[in-house]
């Protein structure tokens, strides 16, 4: 038998997070040490699968495949495989695990054992999205990945928390329940094509589904997923949820958990309804412009580091919809690069927030001054994430929207005019937080601040810039891998559409 | 036909004795009387049972009356002993100032 | 057609009853009431050639169940009862609703639509023969349906014991 | 086989990366280290340099790449290319850069942030030179927005000074407009040409240029421009130049002055086939050259702060080489003179204006303000200053035989040549005022007595040798640049040019008209400023433009313009977005839903009274209505 | 009298109950004082034994006493799930039993005659058999309301269980009359030949099968028959309140799911109106409702009232999904409800109160109390990895196979509001301060049973497959057969 590769991977955070809850209360180096190391082998065999991931031309859409049976009647199955475009995401979801378990050692001071299961149960949530290849387990972990942010936020949150939390869970269920129907719907309607019921991921997507029917249920699938994204309107659980949640939570919520929205759009909406997708995309097109333009200009507006970055993040997850939306290989290429950027840059931010707000306790732009003289290396960290941010070449992001910008300037000249200036609306926003907070006369309030100093301390900001960096200046590893998954999804796109357009000329 | 008297007749009656029954628990306060129109209720049900029994040529009917009798035999007893603390506990027979649990 | 006159005279006391039996304040005259409302029931079963059954409605509501609630009207304080307010105020939505059910409930009795005798018309003989009847009824009770029978025994202890542990004084244990 | 142009791109980068995570608390190593960044690609530049000495106008472009994307629909290479454009570019960056790191390291001697700066500088020097070495367009931005952020991290160096943290926010915004077209344009010209390669590009338009719409042409080559525009601080994208003076002294010689501030007239070279299809989008880059020229030129006349007046007298120039970019008369033209002028220009330009910079650094090292009043009598204290600064002055005057008369020269020979008469005339203008303003900084900081007690003394020879090595260049570039060096190459267009090599005879009407323009410029500032010592108060500006002094002192009020603007526009528009948000998004729609459930949960658990009557009513109810939905 | 003929073998577990139940209430009266606790233990392992008992007897179908009792997958499943629930309920009981001041081995064997009374409801075929059965659990239910003599509340609930109950027979009578009127049978077979035969149905048969469905409605607590739930469940005994939860509803979904199935499946066009109507209101009410509640026991009830929407919203599929769907769901809800329903009664004990205050900061004082409630609360709202997810999931698959989309979209909907309002006693729990730092004394059998519950709603929620292959199977095989064959 093989060995079982992704499996390992999403059930190693499991597994620590079965013996944190059996470790004895009080033992907090334990819990710590295991986290760090489950989450680090993890990380490790995710970095084997993405080096061992086959890209020739002629390799397996899905590779390193596992299939048991799960449920007969229902044609259930436990069933794992990655493409390009999970690979890529579950490479993102290892690394910010792990700076994120880095980032908790030292941040996380009361109830370490909870907040600890917590957080790695919800991890193991997230590597199953990626992972699963069937719909029913799929939507398990989807639903897995969004519960533990209750206990997370609403135990060990900062202001406002219970509202955030509340709205967080309401938000997402409810989305993800308004997708379910239409995920059953299409079950139903596969099972009646193909004779015989089944959750595989692989065959639905396989079944001809009519233009109707992908046409009515696209919608609900789509914004069902999208408010995890989020698209606008449906956004707001988004940033009151990053202010209220602890640092690594917030790493992982704008890390990870958005990608989620994202990733099953791409997985689900655009794999498995194309025609729908045709129709539909567009709409997102508009929508991905509120989110750029709107959701930058209200972080502008905000004064709060952790809304800025709440909304900031919304608003670069336009850039995903809007590569998205293009429904070309580049766009979704782009749409992908973004998502594993923004993951990255969206980590730092919230680790290097939560840094600062760990220490000095308010999280407020107008609260600082100067800090780049007490804190030099956040400082310096932070500005970098900001120039990540901003969308400065050198990094990951600037490819991703770089290619979203070319790939959608054909199709949505004017949404794409919009993104190039939510671009400057980021810039305006990310370099006011500097001069404010960390530029201009050092306040002698955060005289005693306390900088990075240990390794322990540094080594997640580490860790995160320098795949920003390498990401950024040589993206074509990388963008192999994704293009393996992206190809063939748009090749069926392009059918689809193709399909439509003489079916409209026949008529 | 067995019978001069339409069956309808005593559907009739017994559609008029259970709305009387019903009548009885909505707008009395008093408990016993309350559990006397119950009483009401199921001995319109059991008319139900033997004019069907009767008109259909049809034991079955009649059977559950009689057991129809003897469950409503049980469920007396016991809501007269329920009533009988209640009124102890709470020195009052009108059920709709029994009211402790609501909303 | 003597029977048709017979049923109505049954059936207007029965309905005259009890609508005695909701509107008398006093409960004894409630109990009163129900009495000879069960008693026209039971007269109407007569009609419907089920004299056992006629006589296990006198026996068992008659003969016990109204036991009980003579027993409880005269265990409770029913004067302070007495002097309050008769009718709860859901009586104003109540009867208007109930009466609409009422019209329901005619208007399907008068649709019809019931099975019809033929079919069992082999049989039919039984069920003029009121003696024959019970005969018949308790075959059919103690073969076809003994299994509700049984059950309706332990129903009955249920309910024996139940009354037991709701109002027997509970021993003293020591 | 990695080709050597790739060292030069990236030893500054490994010079910056081991500064940031090696060197930083060694700050002389740091610094040593910066500076061989620097150096080592700079001799590694002479190999091409030479080689294109010797090509005799026939060097082919090398072109080094690695795919960077490649996706079905978009294939992206990035590399270097060697061709003489960029080769002299790489001289003057490499060269000047060489020389101000030197000077740095004395100029920022004991600074907080030492190996900071060092690594910003570095960081500044791989962008810059990745610019040069751009392929393609989307390498250039990418290099372009990278030389921002260097940019940015050093005019913000001082970063507690509010001044200095406000200047980085607004060169890297203003900037960003410009990008915003930028690579709008970029993507255009994709959708248009079908490729980001400059010399792919080229080919195709010129062998079918003339299939594409004009329309479309001049978009692309509009919003690319704007990109020049925000680098190169041309109006109305200027305002950040001046503001940028806030960094330390040798940033703003080598950023704004020498290298990065000319990327712009660099892009507008390298679009230069584009540019040739769409007329009216090289009429507009003359234009805003032009105006540039006079409009900052006007400026500097009435600023007090040195290193002001030399930003403005940048802006000035950069304007003329803009300016000579678009003077094309591209109904006639066979061959670009002002293509060549314009790179000439750079290139003394850069020289000189280094120079001053560093001069003025070394000034204010000494002197310890940036006031031109406060200074003045500093021949005594630091002569080789003193004389190399006036090298300098002169050069940028345009007095002959100093460099910047020569490439000054062509300049207007060429807008006079190509019947660009008002810009002809604008740069005349400015050439005029050039020498006036430049007078009146010289006489005034230079000359006479010490107006204020201050103690300067000569700044020490790491300081003092890239003056004097600039200075020398400040002479010669521009004679050898015009007439070539005999035996080993015929001048400066003889290579760089676009079509063919525009060499021609010398406009003798207009050296000669040029020469007396700056000569009296000179003698007016001389007379102004230089007869007797004056006080800031008794300057006669004041008096002889009156209100239109104060229009100047504050620079015709861009800055006011743009901070009404964002303030009551831009922030406004954010402000309105979030109260959006709060209110309608937020406060109506999420939690008003949220709250019209509670509340229609609240009314539902009335229906629960307590009272077994009203259950046997609803269960009544229930019934009937069921009944009647279902049965009726 | 040939015995034989009855087949009595074939109803085993209930002989031993019936038997079982019968001497412990003899044994109560000769047993000293402290000893009651036996008492329990004994119903305890009595009821195991039925369980056992049922499960030896398998799926093999069979009918005893002349067709009136029936075994087969479904009943078989149904009586495992109420017999676990009745144990659980007895361990319940035990911890529960220093509340209980008289006749406390009566508690234990009225809970075993209940459990009797549901075993007998799922096995029954005939109107008459369910009616009995169903009133023998009903009789019993009043009793174990009001078991609390001196407590006023418990007899509150006990008396409007019974007026409403009492009530609902009535028109479960009158409904079955109508029925038994127009097809001259109370046999769910003969019933379902006979209306086979139909080409059309009659007003009559249609307002009885209203009837029947509206007297059932009210055992599962469905709007708007359901007014009696959140009172009863208040006032009731802890323990009773589970039984009620769990039991009564379980058995009032199986006998429905039988009566809808097997009696009335010819006329599913019209009933499935009806259920769809019925579940519609259910959800949006139950859900709705349970928001501002304070009281533990009433959310719950009101849960219930949520969850019954969801059940009906399946059995209107009238599809061996449907059917499988919501078996699957049921046992879930009965270890997720029960394991919330054991913490209520050990935080009651230790606290004293039952409202959702008097769980603050259950998981500093007791982590695994509050890990059993989030873990319960959290699959009743469906969340997975547990088993009400997955119940959910099948019960939303299940109508959504009809594509009736609109009430899968309600049913949606009401899942996140469920979600909210049980997340509301889990904040409590992790993020409030505890009142008081008293450590709560969890006896042996409660760990026990707390672990059962766990262990339950895990299984079902990560490895679904066995227990779903039987439930749709058996569907197919007890519902469907018939009519396709």
């Amino acid at each position: 038998m093989k060995f079982p590769l992704l499996s390992a991977i999403m059930f190693l955070p499991l597994i620590g997070a079965l013996i944190i809850s059996v470790l004895p209360r009080g033992n907090r180096m334990g819990v710590r040490w295991v986290s760090v190391i489950t989450t680090g082998i993890s990380l490790v065999l995710s970095i084997y699968m993405t080096i061992a991931y086959d890209t020739s031309a002629g390799a397996d859409q899905y590779q390193f495949v596992e299939q048991i049976p799960w449920v007969e009647t229902l044609g259930v199955q436990y069933h794992l495989g990655v493409d390009g475009i999970s690979v890529s995401m579950v490479l993102l979801t290892s690394f910010v695990i792990f700076t994120g378990c880095l980032v908790s050692w030292v941040s996380i001071k009361e109830r370490d054992k909870e907040f600890f299961f917590f957080l790695l149960v919800l991890v193991f949530g997230v590597h199953g999205v990626f992972m699963s290849l069937d719909l029913l387990f799929f939507y398990l972990y989807y639903e897995l990945a969004v519960i533990p942010m209750y206990p997370l936020l609403g135990i060990w949150g900062s202001a406002n928390r219970e509202y955030a939390t509340m709205k967080l869970m309401i938000y997402l269920t409810f989305g993800s329940l308004i997708a379910l129907v239409a995920l059953l719907a299409m079950y139903f309607f596969a099972g009646e094509v193909n004779g015989s019921l089944t959750f595989d991921m692989t065959v639905l997507a396989n079944t001809p589904y009519t233009a109707e029917f992908q046409k009515f249920f696209f919608p609900f699938m789509l914004f069902g997923f999208a408010a995890l994204i989020p698209m606008m309107p449906f956004h707001s659980w988004s940033p009151a949820g990053h202010a209220a949640a602890p640092t690594a939570v917030s790493m992982l919520h704008a890390g990870v958990l958005m990608k989620l929205g994202a990733y099953a759009v791409i997985r689900i909406c655009l794999d498995m309804f194309p025609a729908g997708a045709q129709v539909w995309m567009p709409v997102v097109a508009f929508l991905c412009v509120l989110n750029m333009v709107f959701g930058g200009l209200v972080a502008m507006n905000r004064k709060d580091f952790k809304f800025m970055i709440g909304y900031s993040s919304s608003s670069h997850m336009g850039y995903v919809l809007l590569g998205l939306a293009c429904v070309n290989v580049v766009g979704i290429n782009g749409a992908v690069l973004v998502m594993f950027a923004h993951g990255i840059m969206t980590a730092l931010a919230f680790s290097l927030i939560g840094f600062i707000y760990d220490r000095a306790h308010t999280r407020m732009i107008y609260d600082f001054s100067g800090l780049a003289k007490h804190i030099p290396f956040v400082g310096v960290c932070f500005c970098i994430m900001a120039f990540a941010s901003a969308g400065l070449p050198g990094f990951a992001n600037f490819v991703g929207e770089l290619m979203v910008f070319i790939a959608a300037f054909q199709i949505y000249p004017v949404a794409t005019v919009a993104a190039v200036f939510g671009v400057i609306i980021t810039a305006t926003y990310m370099l006011r937080s500097i001069r404010d907070a960390f530029f201009g006369t050092p306040d002698p309030r955060w005289a005693g601040l306390e900088d990075a100093h240990t390794f322990l301390h540094r080594a997640p900001y580490v860790i995160l810039i320098t795949i920003l960096l390498v990401v950024g200046f040589y993206p074509f590893p990388l963008l192999e891998i994704i293009n393996t998954g992206v190809e063939p999804l748009v090749d069926k796109l392009n059918n689809a559409a193709e399909l439509m357009r003489t079916a409209q000329l026949s008529r | 036909m067995q019978s001069a008297i339409p069956m309808e007749y005593f559907l009739v009656l017994s559609a008029i004795l259970f709305t009387i029954g019903c009548i009885g628990v909505i707008a009395r306060r008093n408990i016993i009387v309350i559990l006397m129109s119950l009483e009401l209720i199921l001995n319109a049900v059991n008319i139900n049972f033997v004019t069907f029994s009767y008109y259909l040529n049809n034991m079955t009917g009649r059977v559950f009356s009689l057991f129809t009798m003897a469950v409503a035999a049980a469920e007396v007893a016991i809501g007269l002993a329920i009533a009988v603390n209640l009124v102890r506990v709470r020195k009052t027979m009108e059920i709709d100032e029994i009211d402790t649990l609501k909303w | 057609m003597i029977e048709t006159l017979f049923f109505f005279l049954f059936a207007a006391l029965a309905i005259s009853s009890a609508i005695m039996v909701i509107t008398m304040r006093n409960p004894v005259h409630s109990v009163v009431s129900l009495i000879v409302c069960f008693f026209q029931i039971a007269c109407l079963f007569l009609l419907l050639r089920a004299p056992f059954l006629a006589g296990a409605q006198i026996f068992v509501y008659v003969g016990a169940i109204m036991i009980f609630f003579v027993f409880a009207v005269f265990l409770l304080d029913i004067k302070s009862s007495m002097a309050k307010q008769k009718f709860s105020k859901w009586a104003s939505y109540g009867i208007p609703v109930s009466l609409l059910f009422l019209v329901e409930l005619i208007m399907l009795a008068l649709k019809g639509g019931f099975g019809n005798a033929a079919d069992s018309s082999a049989s039919a003989g039984q069920f003029l023969d009121m003696a024959k009847s019970t005969e018949a009824l308790g075959t059919v009770l103690f073969t076809k349906y003994l299994l509700p029978f049984e059950i309706i025994s332990v129903v009955l202890l249920v309910g024996f014991v139940g009354a037991v542990v709701l109002t027997v004084k509970a021993p003293k244990e020591d | 086989m990695i080709h050597y142009s790739w060292f030069i791109l990236f030893i500054p980068l490994i010079s910056c990366l081991t500064i940031v995570l090696l060197t930083r608390k060694y700050k002389d190593l740091s610094s040593y280290i910066s500076i061989a960044g620097v150096a080592i690609p700079f001799i590694l530049t002479l190999k091409p340099f030479f080689a294109l000495l010797g090509s005799h106008g026939h060097f082919e472009p090398i072109e080094s790449t690695l795919v960077w994307i490649d996706v079905p629909g978009l294939t992206v290479k990035m590399g270097t290319l060697i061709d003489p454009l960029s080769i002299l570019m790489l001289m003057v960056v490499t060269g000047v850069g060489t020389l101000i790191h030197m000077f740095a390291r004395g100029y920022m001697h004991g600074e907080e942030g030492f190996s900071r700066f060092f690594a910003c500088l570095s960081l500044f020097i791989f962008s810059m030179l990745g610019i040069v070495l751009s392929t393609n367009y989307l390498q250039i931005f990418i290099f372009w927005e990278l030389v921002g952020v260097a940019s940015y991290l050093l005019i913000g160096y001082y970063y507690e000074k509010e001044s200095a943290a406000e200047a980085s926010v607004k060169a890297f915004m203003t900037n960003k407009v410009g990008d915003f077209g930028f690579i709008l344009g970029i993507l255009v010209l994709y959708y248009t040409v079908g490729s980001f390669n400059f010399y792919e590009i080229q080919d195709i338009l010129a062998t079918n240029g003339a299939t594409y719409a004009t329309g479309t042409l001049t978009i692309a080559a509009l919003l690319i421009f704007a990109g020049a525009m925000g680098k190169s601080a041309q109006v109305p994208l200027h305002v950040w130049l001046p503001d940028a003076m806030e960094g330390p002294t040798p940033v703003s010689a080598l950023i704004h002055a020498a290298t990065m501030v000319v990327a712009g007239v660099y892009l507008v070279a390298r679009t230069y086939p584009l540019l040739v299809l769409a007329p009216a989008a090289m009429e507009t880059v003359a234009y805003v050259g032009g105006i540039t020229a006079i409009f900052a030129a006007t400026i500097a006349l009435a600023q007090n702060d040195i290193k002001r007046i030399l930003a403005f007298s940048t802006l000035s120039q950069i304007g003329y080489m803009i300016m000579a970019m678009g003077v094309v008369n591209l109904a006639t033209a066979e061959v670009y003179t002002g293509y060549s002028a314009s790179m000439f220009h750079v290139t003394t330009h850069a020289f000189f204006k280094a120079l001053l910079f560093l001069g003025s650094g070394s000034v204010i090292h000494a002197v310890h303000s940036q006031d031109i009043w406060d200074m003045g009598g500093l021949k005594k204290y630091m002569p080789i200053t003193y004389w190399t600064f006036f090298i300098g002055y002169l050069a940028l005057a345009g007095l002959p035989p100093f460099a910047g008369f020569w490439s000054k020269d062509l300049i207007l020979g060429a807008a006079h040549e190509n019947g660009f008469h008002i810009l002809f005339y604008l740069g005349t203008i400015a050439a005029f005022l050039t020498p006036f303003y430049m007078s009146r900084l010289w006489f005034v900081a230079f000359t006479g007595p010490k107006r204020t007690d201050h103690h300067a003394h000569e700044s020490p020879l790491i300081m003092t040798f890239p003056l004097m090595v600039l200075a020398v260049l400040a002479v010669i570039s521009g004679v050898i640049g015009e007439f070539g060096i005999p035996g080993v190459y015929h001048g400066f267009s003889s290579f760089i040019h676009y079509g063919s090599d525009p060499h021609g005879p010398l406009h003798l009407d207009i050296m000669i008209q040029s020469t007396i323009i700056a000569a009296l410029g000179l003698f007016l500032g001389w007379w102004v400023y230089g007869r007797k010592q004056i006080t800031e108060s008794e300057d006669p500006m004041k008096r002889w433009l009156s209100g239109f002094y104060k229009v100047l002192e504050n620079k015709y009020y861009f800055d006011e313009l743009y901070f009404w603007f964002i303030r009551n526009v831009y922030n406004r528009i954010s402000a309105f977005c979030n109260w959006c948000e709060v209110n309608l998004v937020i406060g109506f729609g999420v939690n008003g839903i949220a709250y019209l459930t509670r509340q229609s949960g609240a009314v539902l658990r009335l229906s629960q009274t307590g009272k077994v009557q009203s259950y046997a009513f609803i269960f009544v109810l229930g019934v009937t209505s069921i009944v009647f939905l279902s049965v009726f | 009298m040939d015995f034989s003929a009855t087949n009595y073998t074939l109803m085993s577990p209930e002989l031993l109950l019936c038997s079982a139940a019968l001497v412990i209430l003899v044994l109560d009266f000769v047993i000293t004082k402290g000893s009651r606790r036996w008492i329990g233990y004994l119903s305890f392992i009595t009821i195991i034994a039925a369980v056992i008992e049922v499960v030896c007897r398998g799926a093999e179908p069979g009918t005893a006493f002349f067709g009136l009792y029936l075994q087969d997958g479904i009943s078989m499943a149904f009586k495992v799930v109420l017999g676990i629930t009745a144990a659980l309920v007895l361990l319940m009981s035990i911890a529960y039993s220093e509340k209980i001041k008289a006749f406390e081995g009566e508690f234990y064997v009225l809970t075993l005659f209940a459990a009797l009374g549901m075993f007998l409801m799922v096995s029954a075929s005939d109107f008459m058999s369910l009616y009995v059965a169903l009133e023998l659990t009903t009789i019993t239910f009043y009793i174990l309301a009001s078991y609390l003599r001196d407590n006023e509340i418990s007899l509150e609930s006990g008396i409007k269980y019974l007026i409403l109950g009492a009530m609902a027979s009535g028109v479960l009578l009158y409904g079955i009359s109508f029925i038994y009127g127009v097809t001259g049978s109370t046999s769910f077979v003969e019933i379902q030949k006979s209306l086979a035969q139909m080409s059309e149905f009659p007003q009559t048969l249609k307002f009885g099968m209203v009837l029947v469905i509206a007297g059932l409605s009210f055992k599962i607590a469905a709007v708007p028959f359901h007014i009696w739930a959140p009172d009863v469940y208040e006032g009731a005994p802890t323990p009773v309140t589970a039984f009620l939860a769990v039991g009564s509803k379980v058995a009032g979904v199986a006998v429905l799911l039988r009566v809808l199935y097997t009696a009335l499946m010819p006329m599913q066009e019209v009933w499935i109106g009806v259920l769809c109507g019925i579940a519609a209101i259910t959800m949006i009410f139950g859900n709705l409702a349970a928001i501002p509640q304070k009281n533990i026991k009433r959310l719950m009830a009101y849960a219930g009232i949520g969850s019954a929407g969801y059940i009906f919203m399946a059995l209107a599929a009238a599809s061996k999904l449907g059917a499988g769907a919501t078996i699957y769901y049921l046992a879930a809800y009965l270890f997720s409800t029960i394991g919330a329903f054991l913490v209520i009664v050990l935080v009651a004990n230790s606290t004293g109160g039952e409202r959702i205050e008097d769980f603050n900061g259950l998981a500093r004082k007791e982590p695994y109390l509050a890990a059993t409630a989030f873990i319960g609360l959290m699959s009743l709202a469906g969340v997975p990895p547990l088993g009400g997810f997955i119940g959910k999931f099948y019960l939303l698959a299940a109508i959504i196979e009809q594509k009736n989309y609109l009430i899968a979209f309600l049913g949606a909907v009401m899942a996140a509001v469920t979600l909210y309002y049980l997340v509301l006693v889990i904040k409590a729990m992790y993020m409030r301060e505890p009142v008081n730092d008293d450590r709560i004394d969890v006896s042996l059998g409660m760990k026990f049973a707390l672990t059962v519950c766990n262990l339950g709603v895990i299984y079902l929620g990560i490895y679904p497959g066995p227990v779903t292959d039987y439930a749709i199977n058996m569907a197919q095989k007890v519902f469907f057969k018939i009519l396709e064959g």
